[in-house]
């Protein structure tokens, strides 16, 4: 069992670095789907099938179209190659720096295993019916407050994406 | 009445502000009526001052007229106010120079006319309530109150250079006086860590035990706000450049009052608060003054504009009110507050007469003038009346101000009064240099020519000046039987040597335990 | 452990979060009221919106202060919660909302662009806010975070033809996302530790010995990333003075203020409450643990001492070499943050008093002050630097004596309100002993009162350069700023009231269960 | 009587405030009446106090009048009160009774002046500060006339203020003074540290109380600095070593101001407070060396500088302090008396001398340079007359004024109790010196009076006698300078004569414990008499040859033997005429590097270090500061995502304890 | 064996790509994939949190999180749109009017 994760953990991660180092917009879309996939493979071996489900069918399904909408809305396909210097140093820095706020997050969430054992899974464990229950009994409120959010959401990309307003 | 006198005379001239407020000042009529509204209410605001002189009971330790209301309870912050022989003379004087100030202007400021008034009286205000604060924080309030009509009096009716006047004169007060307000907290924390009780009331504080380390730290903040405002030697530079660019009328308040804040800080709170501290920067202070009476004599002297001229010589003034400060002797402290007074008078009357020709020629070079004793005789009467009290004359003001500090310094420091007692000397050369090129030789320039003498307002406001130099003169005992008592205590009270503090504690025992003993302190001028 | 239970009960809801619902309805009033006036013209639909929105603003204000300050159970469902402190927060918010709108009507009359969206995204941007401060769930927290700065993110692009306010809005954006994601990794692991996201639960939690734990604190500096980005706090304040630049002048004042005033509140509520020892002083036995959390407080103070420090210091710096007005008052709003971190860092009574007054008295002039700012411009963009802003004084004496006033209460000078909440906030800094940062803090003040008085000297120093045409000023508008005014004045000459309000509001923290 | 000792400077100052205030519209006849009359009256009080004292018995001669407690904090308590004692009584009529004289002589003198109201308020001012110099019962109503005298005379030197070079000399006279009021301050103050008091009746019992309790030994440092403090107070006003420079100067005033404040009364407050302190300086001897030394090189000094003046009032200007330097001499070898005694006759001689010259400038239209003069004895008999008469008595020939007093101090010198060894060497420079000045002021007699007239045409139309008013007090003031010296008769001469030295006797209840001090510190020597015999008759030689040796060179107009003189010792020539060039070196050493320095410090320390460097480089280190904080917020999305993971990391690195 | 580490460590890398692509890109678009990354990172730790606790709290959470996921993008690319629209550029390196 270890190997399906490391499968998946290994394309995630790689997947994850073409994103971020791909020249070509299109395909760091693209590389992002696959991290997409590999996680809902993950999500899968976690015992939430529901949440993999969704994974594919709103991140890859309808968040990802968007972007690659806008993105062939905006830019021609092939990104304008353009000096890199801009703003050179600051990006480098960033980088640096993000690079070792992973490690130092990786270090210090390192010992987490040793707090919290795996326990036993009850029956049923990630099946929908649990999962409604959950979400619609303690989880009621943040429900509705996300509709709202979602509501503003609307209103806003609307009468922002609207052109003659 | 007297129950309330002081706040009568503190906010009194906030009364006047409003109607002022409403007045157009579009037609000349406005402006007259403007201009009359805010002298008379400077005027009552001096009547009213007075009843505190009739009610004023010199032999009386403490505080008298005390008014004591909660403010900010949960802070323990109080509207706290009385008077003593300390701040006395320093609140008349305030209010004796304020319609002086109010008559200078008459025709000097011409443009934004109700600003200006507006400005004056607050600034009346917040200087009174600065000196009758008995609560660390109302004192404060009041402190930083002042800054904004004094901006405003220096950037906007100033000369050319105004706003980097103005800038630096506010920036250099804020920068100390902030400080200070951090030690305020400081201090009180510490005082409620050693006693449980959270307040503000100066009475109070004093004496409380803090760590050396913070004692002197904590003194160091104070002195450095008061410092400022004084200003001692390094801090001095805002104190030219405001002079110069300010009207008249700010230069006189700034003069003859603002810097008095500066040692009334001093004498009041930085010196009382902190006696270790104090002690531990005596020799420092004790120098700095020193180096400032001569450094401001000196470069008084090559000035070649009057005001500034007159502006080190405050530096060098001022040095001497510190120096007699902080020897700690009763002549010291008592000449120091009398130089005080002095300082105000002769000082502010010296800009005044600058204002004066300043309004007839538009410049105050020293270069621009000569022979003016021949045009206008009695202005130069008067101007060396002036002069001959700022070089300390005998029977004038400055030197009975000036001898008692060498006197007080020359007991405990006789190299302190060597150096500064030839003060004296450079004060004759740069005032009676400055005397000579302006007033005597041949009427050089043909502008002088036809220079008009003082008006009947220009003696209105003058004259009572001149008097008050000679009262002092004469007749000092007047002014000092004010002191005596309280400076006795506070004398008392700053000696680091373990005698117990007489008057304080015993006042503020008496509000706090019984209030009919409060009745009685408070009711003794019947 | 709290006995909340979930049973849903809508009287229940009503009491505790009324004044959530009051602006959820007024949102959706809006919505079909908006559908419902199309014939009418834009403009004077949207000012009829306008007044409902104010309207609303009051019922829920009104509710607040009337209704909600008096609650005895104060937690509904273990997410939303109505205890003192929340209320004295959200009134906080609600007034600074109806100075808003009330400026808004003016501010969109005089820049030509009425919208219905305007003001539906407003109220659901305060109702996102009000949602967020009641929250004591720190998923809740997050959505109604989010609601709040979607509705603010595209607030801040309302001026669609306008370059520099997308651009603004953009970067607040992507930065926001960013710092969203912060927040949200820190409460995944805050949740995987403890197993719970409700503040009370976690910090009985931790206090059983897992606040030694370095996950623990890396999910903790994960959550206070989040939230300084929303309080632009030194070094996440990098996107406050592009966005403010661009925003529409109110809309600039509602995100210095609501916002932050949100943000300060949710921040001041996690870390008491679930990384502090407040819960202790409850007296309930079920708290008795959270004492060791006392532990926990030392690894955080030295962090918001440092950022405390370098918020005064660069906000006031940078402000300094601003010639745009606009920009420096965002600067200064990033020092402000500095000053009400104090607050936090001294975590006793008098801290978060002293954070609760600020804020109140800052929404009150940073508002006042953009109002003014954008009566003068005219036209967004009109007259925004520091030369348009010569010699007006003369000319429009009211617009410039409010401004003054407004700008003497941001430098901290008495007899003004923003004198006694610096007052506060040092003094609790420095009951903690934090004297030095206290004295370097005070420091940057006296740089910060030189760039406001800068504005000042501008206004009745220097002669025009130029001439400036202001926006008609309506009477709403000018009512509120006058009454902003008078409120800062008062606050300085009389502040006890408020405090003892602020006081008993922050006391109620120990209630959050 | 004594009630009515406030009245003496009173009655000046009323004058003056009449004067003052209304002078420029009531005309001259009343700007007279009033300046002379309240003069004249306060000299009559004067009088009338003086007989007072004189009633009463010698041990009770100390009129004292407290007119209020003028200052008095804590230990410190100073009263305004005057005390007229022997030596005050002295002083007061020879202040008021010139004054009054001086004050007529003005009214001719001044007559054309344009300011004559203000020459009079200035005038009446100056006795007014005078008398409450000599009334005053302790030092610091004494510091009141004596810094009142000094602006008196600013204002007089500077009377005519349209020249600069007036006013100039006016200022300089004032700050040289204020240097040696430096020292008297600290003086006082030291005095006031050691006695805790300031009150001639409480300071000078203690002196002597504490000397013969032991607590001051003789000679102690503390006494010292207080005698050569308050020594240095003298040397500006009485214009000593190094503090004479200003006196010559203050010729450019009026000549009666010259006559009344720079020769007869003002220049002489040293020596009275000197004689006033007299105790402190007798328990302080090596001070006492101090001032007869510098008194003794002054007198020579200015001697010689004498002799080659030209301007009649600066030759005059240069006696006087020379004679000054005899009265220190008089008074350092603690002869006190007989400095008291000079400082009168002197009085006489100087004021008349000066109103002499006065009288001739008058006729000269103002000319004051001797090389244009000659000649004038027969066109103006009595100012002739009266001159030649205070020439004599200046010269120190018997029997006119000047002999008696010089001869006393001379004797004195010679006789000097602490140190009879550098008594005589203080003899032989004294005696050296009135050969000298009897030298000069034969040059200016002969030079002025005798030989040809040398001035223009016009100024020899012009000559005239001067009128009654200023003639009357010419010869009053000769007469007192042929009389004057009689009060003061040594016993020898005395003996001879039959007269008794009424001054010593009268004085001596002053200077009685001074006189117990010394008895009781140093043996007493007695000198014969032939000694004394043949002293003055050396002394009186040495005078008789200086006038011949003048008359020699200047009757006789010995060919071209001045010039010849002058170009065999050109060096001393220049450096004398040019007055050992001590202006310019004061300019050189004093003047020049304060001024720079003070210019140093304007420029330098306060506008580019303080100001510069300190203020607005703080300044621009905000500013800087800020721009470049600003130069940060570089609108890139990017950057600020930076910065906020290198807040993140940073809080990391902290919490994961890896600080 | 897996455990609850890995796939917090995972988590956090992905994190950490997210939040490097954030600072090095300068493509507008890949900016926001790559706060999508760090999304997804949480996401994957709170379900691993979820299987380990064995608690269904994680997963709802998650469901929450692509909700607010999706409110993002949705006004973020409207908001891009309407930006673009200005500049003509998704370059965010050469949107910089607003800065000092």
């Amino acid at each position: 069992m270890d190997l399906y994760f490391w499968i998946f953990a290994v394309m995630a991660v790689a997947a994850g670095l073409f994103t971020i180092s791909s020249w070509e917009p299109l395909s760091s879309a693209l590389g992002l789907l696959t991290v997409f996939i590999a996680l809902s493979a993950l999500y899968l071996h976690l015992h939430a099938p529901l949440v993999a489900i969704f994974q594919v069918t709103i991140y890859a399904g309808a968040i990802l179209v968007l972007i690659v909408f806008v993105l062939m809305l905006l830019v021609s396909p092939g990104e304008r190659m353009r000096a890199i210097q801009e703003n050179a140093s600051y990006r480098v820095m960033g980088g640096i720096l993000g690079l070792s706020m992973l490690g130092l997050l990786a270090a210090g969430t390192k010992g987490v295993s040793d707090l919290i054992c795996a326990r036993s899974l009850p029956q049923g464990f990630g099946h929908p019916s649990g999962f409604g229950d959950m979400m619609f009994r303690e989880y009621l409120l943040h429900f509705e407050v996300v509709s709202v959010l979602l509501l503003v959401a609307l209103i806003g990309a609307i009468y922002l994406a609207k052109k003659n307003i | 009445m007297d129950t309330l006198i002081l706040t009568y005379v503190t906010f009194l001239p906030l009364l006047g502000v409003i109607p002022i407020l409403f007045i157009p000042q579009g037609g000349e009529n406005g402006k007259k009526v403007i201009r009359w509204i805010s002298f008379v209410t400077s005027i009552l605001v001096f009547i009213v001052s007075l009843r505190i002189y009739a009610g004023f009971d010199p032999s009386l330790c403490g505080f008298q007229f005390v008014e004591r209301h909660s403010w900010i309870p949960s802070y323990g912050i109080e509207y706290f106010m009385g008077l003593d022989g300390l701040s006395f003379w320093l609140v008349l004087l305030t209010t004796f120079l304020t319609p002086i100030t109010i008559l200078s202007t008459w025709t000097a400021v011409e443009k934004r006319l109700k600003e200006f008034h507006i400005s004056i009286l607050v600034l009346e205000t917040a200087m009174i309530g600065s000196f009758l604060a008995l609560d660390l924080f109302l004192f404060y309030v009041f402190w930083e109150l002042m800054l904004i009509p004094m901006y405003l009096i220096i950037g906007v009716w100033g000369g050319e250079r105004r706003i980097y006047a103005a800038i630096k004169f506010f920036l250099f007060t804020a920068v100390g006086s902030l400080l200070m307000l951090v030690c305020i907290i400081g201090l009180v924390y510490f005082h409620k860590e050693a006693t449980g009780e959270l307040t503000f009331n100066l009475l109070n504080l004093y004496g409380t035990d803090l760590p050396r380390l913070y004692e002197i730290l904590f003194f160091a903040a104070f002195a450095l706000a008061f410092a400022i405002k004084v200003p001692m030697f390094p801090l001095h530079t805002w104190l030219p450049d405001a002079h110069v660019e300010a009207p008249t009328a700010g230069s006189v308040i700034l003069a003859g009052i603002l810097l008095k804040m500066g040692t009334y800080g001093f004498l009041r709170f930085a010196m009382p608060l902190f006696p270790e501290g104090s002690a531990f920067f005596t020799p420092t202070i004790i120098t700095l003054s020193v180096i400032g009476i001569i450094y401001g004599a000196l470069v008084a002297m090559v000035q070649p504009d009057i005001k500034k001229l007159v502006a080190y010589s405050s530096v060098s003034h001022l040095g001497y009110c510190m120096l007699g400060l902080y020897v700690l002797t009763p002549q010291g402290v008592e000449g120091s507050i009398l130089q005080m007074v002095n300082h105000g008078i002769s000082t502010g009357a010296l800009f005044l007469l600058v204002g004066v020709v300043y309004e007839r020629r538009h410049t105050r070079l020293i270069t621009e003038y000569g022979g003016i004793a021949w045009v206008m005789p009695w202005y130069s009467t008067i101007f060396m009346i002036i002069t001959l009290s700022s070089i300390g004359l005998p029977t004038t003001n400055g030197f009975i101000g000036e001898f008692m500090i060498l006197l007080g310094t020359f007991k405990v420091n006789k190299l302190a009064a060597v150096i500064a007692a030839s003060g004296v000397i450079l004060g004759a050369v740069y005032m009676l240099w400055m005397v000579q090129r302006v007033f005597f030789g041949e009427v050089t320039n043909p502008k002088n020519e036809h220079l008009k003498d003082l008006t009947a307002r220009e003696y209105a406001y003058l004259l009572p000046l001149v008097a008050c130099v000679f009262w002092i003169g004469l007749y000092p005992n007047f002014f000092l039987d004010k002191m005596h008592t309280s400076v006795r205590s506070f004398i008392a009270l700053v000696e680091t040597s373990p005698c117990p503090k007489p008057c304080y504690q015993h006042l503020h025992g008496s509000i706090d335990a019984s209030p009919s003993l409060k009745l009685s302190l408070e009711g003794h001028h019947e | 452990m709290s006995d909340y239970g979930y049973t849903f009960s809508m009287d229940q809801l009503w009491q505790i979060a009324g004044g959530q619902i009051i602006l959820l309805i007024a949102g959706l009033l809006l919505i079909g009221l908006d559908l419902a006036w199309m014939g009418l013209d834009s403009e004077r639909r949207t000012s009829r919106l306008g007044w409902v929105t104010v309207t609303a603003l009051f019922a829920a204000l009104g509710h607040v202060v009337y209704r909600e300050w008096q609650l005895h159970e104060v937690v509904f469902m273990g997410v939303f919660s109505m205890e003192k402190f929340t209320a004295f927060l959200t009134a906080t918010v609600l007034m600074a909302g109806i100075i808003a709108s009330v400026l808004s009507l003016n501010y969109l009359h005089n820049n030509g662009r009425a919208r219905g969206e305007y003001y539906i995204l407003l109220i659901f941007a305060l109702y996102g806010t009000v949602a967020m401060l009641q929250s004591v769930d720190l998923l809740m927290m997050f959505i109604c975070l989010e609601i709040m700065s979607i509705g603010v993110y595209v607030l801040a692009a309302y001026l669609k033809d306008d370059c520099r306010s997308q651009e603004g809005a953009f970067k607040y954006f992507l930065l926001g996302s960013f710092g969203s994601a912060f927040f949200l990794f820190g409460l995944a692991l805050l949740y995987g530790l403890t197993g719970t996201v409700n503040l009370t639960d976690m910090a009985v939690e931790l206090s059983r010995g897992l606040f030694t734990r370095p996950e623990v604190l890396v999910s903790l500096a994960l959550l206070m990333a989040g939230l300084f980005f929303k309080m632009a706090m030194v070094p996440f304040h990098m996107w406050t003075p592009d966005v403010y630049e661009g925003s529409p002048a109110v809309v600039t004042g509602f995100m210095a203020t609501v916002v932050k005033a949100g943000a300060f509140g949710v921040f001041v509520k996690v870390l008491t409450v679930a990384f502090g020892p407040i819960l202790y002083e409850s007296g309930q036995p079920a708290f008795a643990s959270t004492f060791h959390l006392a532990a926990l407080a030392a690894y955080w103070k030295p962090v918001i001492w440092w950022i405390s420090l370098l918020t005064m210091f660069i906000g006031n710096l940078v402000a300094v070499s601003q010639t745009n007005v606009k920009r420096m008052l965002a600067y200064s709003s990033i020092a402000h943050a500095g000053y009400m971190a104090l607050g936090i860092l001294a975590g006793n009574d008098e801290g978060r008093m002293g954070v609760l007054f600020y804020l109140f008295t800052y929404s009150l002039m940073n508002l006042g002050a953009f109002g003014v700012l954008f009566l003068i411009d005219g036209k967004e963009r009109g007259a925004q630097t520091l030369e348009d802003y010569q010699g007006l004084g003369y000319r429009f004496p009211g617009l410039s004596f409010l401004m003054s006033l407004f700008l003497v209460a941001m430098a901290g000078l008495p007899p003004t309100g923003g004198f006694i909440a610096k007052f506060y906030v040092f003094s609790a800094a420095i009951k903690e002993g934090y004297l030095l940062l206290a004295a370097l803090g005070i420091l940057t003040s006296a740089i910060g009162a030189y760039y406001y008085l800068r504005v000042i000297y501008m206004l009745y120093m220097k002669d025009p350069v130029r001439e400036v045409e202001p926006g008609p000023a309506a009477f709403p508008a000018l009512a509120v700023l006058i009454a902003a005014a008078i409120a800062i004045i008062y606050l300085g000459v009389l502040p006890e009231d408020l405090a003892v309000l602020a006081d008993t509001a922050q006391r109620s923290l120990a209630l959050v269960f | 009587m004594e009630n009515l000792i406030f009245l003496i400077p009173l009655l000046p100052l009323l004058g003056f405030l009449i004067n003052g205030i209304f002078g420029k519209r009531i005309g001259k006849s009343a700007i007279s009446w009033i300046g002379c009359s309240s003069v004249g009256f306060s000299f009559i009080v004067a009088c009338g106090v003086v007989l007072d004292l004189l009633s009463r018995p010698v041990d009770d001669r100390q009129l004292v009048q407290v007119l209020w407690s003028w200052i008095a904090v804590a230990d410190f308590r100073v009263d305004f009160a005057f005390m007229v004692d022997q030596l005050s009584a002295v002083m007061i009529l020879v202040v008021t009774g010139i004054s009054f004289l001086i004050h007529i002589y003005s009214t001719g003198y001044m007559h054309d002046d344009e300011s004559y109201w203000r020459f009079f308020t200035y005038l009446n001012m100056f006795v007014f500060f005078m008398n409450m110099l000599v009334l005053g019962a302790n030092y610091v109503v004494m510091f009141v006339g004596w810094e009142g005298v000094g602006l008196a005379s600013y204002l007089l030197i500077g009377f005519w203020y349209k020249g600069v070079s007036n006013a100039v000399a006016g200022k300089k006279a004032f700050i040289v003074n204020r240097i040696g009021d430096f020292g008297f301050l600290l003086g006082l103050f030291l005095m006031f540290v050691t006695f805790g008091s300031l009150s001639y009746l409480e300071v000078f019992p203690k002196a002597q109380l504490f000397f013969e309790q032991g607590r001051i030994a003789l000679d102690s440092p503390v006494m010292i600095a207080i005698c050569i403090l308050l020594f240095i107070g003298a040397t500006g006003k009485s214009a000593q070593i190094p503090l004479y420079v200003w006196l010559p100067d203050a010729m450019a005033g009026p000549t009666p101001v010259s006559a009344l404040i720079h020769a007869a009364t003002m220049v002489t407050a040293g020596v009275y407070m000197v004689a006033r302190s007299n105790i402190l300086y007798t328990l302080a001897p090596t001070a006492l060396v101090v001032l007869v030394t510098v008194a003794a090189m002054t007198a020579l000094l200015a001697a010689t500088i004498g002799i080659l003046q030209n301007d009649i009032k600066k030759v005059l200007a240069y006696s006087t302090v020379s004679q000054l330097g005899y009265m220190f001499i008089g008074v350092g070898v603690t002869a006190y008396w007989a400095g008291i005694f000079h400082l009168m006759t002197h009085a006489f001689f100087k004021a008349c001398l000066f109103l002499c010259s006065g009288s001739v400038i008058h006729a000269m239209g103002g000319d004051q340079d001797m090389r244009n003069m000659g000649g004038l004895a027969k066109k103006m008999p009595v100012t002739y007359a009266t001159m030649l008469v205070a020439t004599f008595a200046i010269a120190g020939i018997p029997p006119f004024a000047g002999f008696f007093s010089k001869d006393e101090i001379l004797w004195k010198a010679f006789t000097f109790p602490y140190f009879p060894a550098y008594g005589k060497v203080i003899w032989f420079l004294g005696t050296l010196g009135a050969g000298i000045t009897a030298f000069y002021m034969f040059r200016l007699i002969f030079l002025t009076f005798h030989g040809e007239f040398r001035g223009t045409e016009h100024q020899r139309h012009h000559l005239h006698e001067s009128p009654v008013s200023m003639t009357g007090p010419l010869v009053v003031l000769a007469i007192l300078s042929f009389f004057g010296g009689w009060l003061g008769v040594s016993p020898l001469i005395g003996h001879e004569l039959g007269l008794s030295n009424l001054l010593e006797h009268f004085l001596e209840p002053v200077f009685e414990g001074s006189q117990h001090i010394i008895a009781s510190t140093v043996p007493q020597h007695h000198y014969p008499h032939a000694l004394e015999w043949t002293l003055m008759g050396l002394s009186v030689a040495v005078a008789g040859s200086g006038i011949i040796g003048a008359a020699y060179v200047y009757i006789r107009n010995f060919p071209g033997l001045p010039a010849r003189l002058a170009q065999a010792y050109d060096l001393h020539y220049r450096l004398v005429y040019n007055k050992y060039y001590v202006d310019e070196v004061y300019e050189l050493l004093v003047v020049k590097p304060i001024y720079y320095f003070s210019i140093f410090l304007w420029k330098v320390v306060d506008v580019f270090v303080i100001d510069g460097i300190g203020i607005n480089g703080q300044a621009w280190l905000v500013q800087r500061g800020g721009r470049f904080a600003g130069s940060i917020h570089n609108g890139q999305v990017q950057t600020y995502g930076a910065f906020m993971l290198m807040g993140v990391v940073a809080v990391l690195w902290y919490f994961l304890g890896l600080r | 064996m897996v455990t609850l580490t890995h796939y917090i460590v995972l988590s956090t890398i992905l994190f950490g790509l997210g939040a490097i692509g954030f600072a090095v890109r300068r493509n507008a678009i890949i900016l926001f994939m790559s706060i999508e990354l760090m999304l997804n990172a949480v996401n994957l730790s709170l379900v691993a949190f979820s299987r380990y606790r064995a608690e269904l709290n994680g997963q709802v959470m998650v469901l929450f999180i692509y909700a607010v996921a999706a409110a993002e993008v949705a006004v973020g690319l409207a908001l891009l749109i309407s930006l673009f629209r200005h500049v003509r550029e998704v370059d965010v390196t050469r949107i910089n009017i607003l800065k000092g």
